[in-house]
């Protein structure tokens, strides 16, 4: 069954204000496009959930999208701060929630398997979990030694780029996989943002490759270069400069809504987005091929 | 023959790996020295990073921890769950880099603010990886530039562990890591002593105790005869900028 | 650096009389030459993890290899009964412990994952979790409601057979993944079986199909046709004949001996076995290839 | 017209399921059954194994749990930890087929041992999936020859939960799946009333009453008006003996 329908509408249909999102990739397949949409639409007081905000979160906190953040890392990767949620928290007017990566990555494994909790064995560093009070203890009951846990995060919606998908939603991802499966699983609704929408008979030729499937996703769209300024492995590189330029729009309000009203606001979609880039990102941005050698599954 | 900052953190801290260790990489200056120590001494090191990519074989500078040039060639990707559950947590890992705003006498390590954790002075991006690195990992090393404000006597928040409040105190809590091993600065290399607490250990050339004191928030003390570290070699000097940093991006 | 060795100098270096073993797969890529071998190197007082036993452990209980069993599911897949181990629980003669398949998963899981154990949520059935007391519950600090644990596995083996190794030990895997990354992960040595050994640049050409990292595999053998009566997917077939014929052999325990003597002490080796089977059987085994479409990493 | 009990019972497990059920399959009869609603009422049957094959599309009739014709073409396998978890734990399964030695009155199953459990008369396989699905899946179909050995007032050792002692005890333990909503056997259905007891609903064509009495272990109550089962069309014969099952395997 196709779940085709285009990223505005999947937004509109699945994300409402005071939803908790989970923007899924850990530097790979951020879907950007997905954020932009959101903040167009103007939803407000949603939780952003994520290991690792990234220029995303900053945005949507910078357009007002956002009421809280829970989060393990809130840097800017490779270049420094996310001067929007950092201001922000120091000035009291964002909510947060924190942890370590495995702290959070653990949550959402406990959502996606249906777990009401996950144990982690100490890191005996203290601060943190005296800080925040959903880190929990509980006795090994075979060693009698206590375990630190955190509670299942089951997010309203999880949005999850990959690089190919059928129709139906059945999804290939390779490259840096993160929490993505996991974003999935646990959450209530899946929006799926797609590079390329292929035959199912793609997917079928390497089950393995499915991370995703379909019976877990509500929204299939079509959203080629959905993850700039972060990447898509084998499509696109790294856009480094963008997370360069970041740090300065940032250095004022009103450069953020500048940018905003430019590249969210007057942008209609992605693909208006990707135009105006122009021709000399595009080509910066370009990979040469390399592939995978094949294997044999066998017409059994 | 002057070396930068960089360059002599980034060579002293290649030179503590050995042949053969796994390696918890991150980006930066961490990065260099184990690409370093690959290209000189150890052929054996097995880079893990932890956005979930074993044996990286990047062809450029990675640029962030996720950078897709760790990816092509590699020898496997996984998930976050696994990298941090059956590497780090299951005891797989040898060496982590760590890095922070604040290192104390202890080596605890603060990355999350400066100032009160509810209303912080200055909010820090915190832990990531590094709590379970810290906690985890064989032994730990720290690289980063000897300033005072870097290393006040205690933390203001501990988001890794060092040695607590003291070695008896890390052992007692049953972490499986030994803790860190060494912090490499710009001016030489603190280890800890039998109590854990940070002394100084190495200087490099020209550098004087005084000056490394005068630049720690604690009483630096010293042990034994403090040792001189052997100038960055031409060939390490030669790998650094035209192999791994051709652009100086990250050596300045 | 290689790993090379003979499957015999494998068994001989890394399963000790007394050692708990994991020979991993689930219906899929059982290393039986693994077996066979530790059945000609007259191992003893072993103690045979597994999910499903198989007919791996009905031979090697059969030859004396076994003190205990640890399974969840002692059946012989598509036929009926495992005779050998049924009539050795039944007469008291061998020890074992038993979990549901979700159990027996979730102790290798914890195992691999360096956690002392595991929760899960209650079936309610009650019985098994009263008979085995290493099934625990501890309370959920969240909801105050009790959670079912087990404890880790670690075994002192574990035993894999995979599609293709390069000569340190990196592995790709696909179809049927069972419990194989995490036996591999929870056990203190690992033997890794191959049906090709590869150049590291055919592994490295796809990374996210690595299940399983050289650094933690002890040794490498090259072993084609390893799994036989079991398969190997896009290899050979699964020997149903086989199956359904050892459900005859174990009527008597004479007809058993005849056959170990003949296929497992007759043979010297996998290769020895292989050619020994004939031809008839290698054809009917064979299957068509099915190529799986390959993925773009981008020369980066 | 006959039928065989292989027949009657396929036929009628696959007029169970819905189109768009997510169902976890086993070998043999549910897996005739699910394939012959795939082909008829239920194009969008979701077929998922116990051996992580989640779409599977066999070319041919699978001979166990775990054959490659499961494998080629499906659309995703994954590890049996996340097949038990991300699927069934979580949720994710609508319908699970379930079998045993012994079914009791309140649909309790026995796959475990015949006797006592440290000394057992017969040792069976035990639970496989079995006490997870019974569990976890929305709603559970048992399929089983109706023989009095097979239908004890209860069961030996209750390797997986139906209502276990009524519904109000299931309903209370927490345990998300709704218990086991129909056995189908070779003389007719039967459902648990409201107490969670199993009480005859459905006889096939030609089956009395009291032979369904005769051949269950407790004293076996029926609910208002007795149905009388469709029989096997044509079409659905024709399906199962020219499409699926084609050498006899399962059908006998």
């Amino acid at each position: 069954m196709t779940k085709l329908c285009s990223l505005s509408e999947a937004v509109s249909r699945y994300v409402q204000d005071g939803d908790s999102v989970y923007a899924a990739g850990f530097t790979h397949l951020i879907p950007f496009a997905a954020g932009h949409e959101i903040i167009r639409q103007g939803r407000k007081d949603l939780i952003l959930a994520r290991a690792t905000p990234d220029l995303i979160y900053d945005q949507m906190v910078a357009a007002g999208c956002a009421k809280k953040v829970i989060f393990s890392y809130i840097g800017n990767p490779g270049v420094g701060s996310l001067r929007i949620i950092r201001e922000e928290l120091e000035a009291g007017r964002l909510e947060w929630e924190e942890y370590s990566h495995y702290g959070m990555i653990s949550r959402l494994q406990a959502g996606a398997s249906g777990l009401p909790f996950f144990p982690m064995k100490s890191t005996a560093a203290g601060d943190l979990e005296r800080s925040n009070p959903q880190y929990r203890r509980v006795i090994d009951p075979y060693s009698g030694e206590e375990v630190v846990t955190v509670p299942a995060l089951n997010p309203d919606v999880a949005i999850v780029h990959v690089q190919r998908a059928d129709a139906a939603g059945n999804a290939h991802i390779w490259g840096i996989i993160g929490e993505q499966k996991e974003a999935a699983f646990a959450a209530k609704h899946v929006i799926l943002t797609a590079e390329e929408i292929v035959d199912e008979e793609i997917i079928r030729s390497d089950p393995n490759r499915t991370l995703i499937p379909e019976f877990i996703v509500d929204a299939v769209c079509h959203v080629p270069y959905c993850a700039h300024p972060s990447y898509t492995q084998g499509y696109y590189d790294r856009d480094n400069a963008f997370y360069l330029d970041w740090d300065k729009v940032t250095e004022s309000r009103e450069a953020v809504q500048a940018w905003l009203d430019e590249w969210v606001f007057g942008v209609k979609d992605r693909a208006a987005y990707w135009e105006k880039l122009g021709a000399e990102i595009h080509d910066r941005l370009k990979v040469a091929p390399l592939m995978s050698t094949p294997v044999n599954y066998g017409a059994y | 023959m002057a070396f930068t900052a960089s360059e002599l953190m980034t060579v002293n801290a290649a030179r503590l790996l050995r042949d053969g260790d796994t390696v918890f990489v991150g980006v930066g200056l961490p990065n260099l020295a184990c690409n370093l120590a690959r290209r000189t001494h150890a052929p054996g090191l097995v880079m893990i990073y932890e956005a979930g990519v074993i044996g990286a074989r990047p062809a450029r500078l990675p640029l962030s921890i996720g950078d897709p040039t760790l990816v092509s060639g590699a020898n496997a990707v996984c998930s976050m769950y696994d990298i941090f559950s059956l590497y780090l947590q299951r005891g797989n890992v040898d060496v982590g880099f760590l890095g922070g705003a604040q290192i104390d006498r202890f080596g605890n390590i603060n990355a999350t603010v400066i100032g009160d954790y509810e209303h912080p002075k200055t909010r820090l991006p915190g832990s990531g990886g590094s709590m379970e690195i810290a906690a985890w990992a064989n032994r730990c090393y720290i690289i980063t530039p000897h300033q005072k404000r870097r290393f006040p006597e205690k933390v203001d928040f501990r988001t890794s562990a060092g040695f607590l409040g003291g070695r008896a105190e890390r052992e007692s809590s049953g972490v499986r890591g030994g803790g860190p091993q060494a912090v490499v600065t710009n001016l030489g290399i603190m280890e800890p002593d039998e109590t854990g607490e940070l002394v100084l250990t190495a200087l490099h050339p020209g550098i004087t105790v005084d000056q490394a004191r005068e630049n720690t928030g604690w009483a630096l003390r010293t042990r034994g005869t403090i040792r001189i570290t052997e100038p960055p070699t031409t060939e390490e000097l030669r790998i650094l900028h035209e192999e791994l940093d051709p652009q100086g991006i990250h050596l300045k």
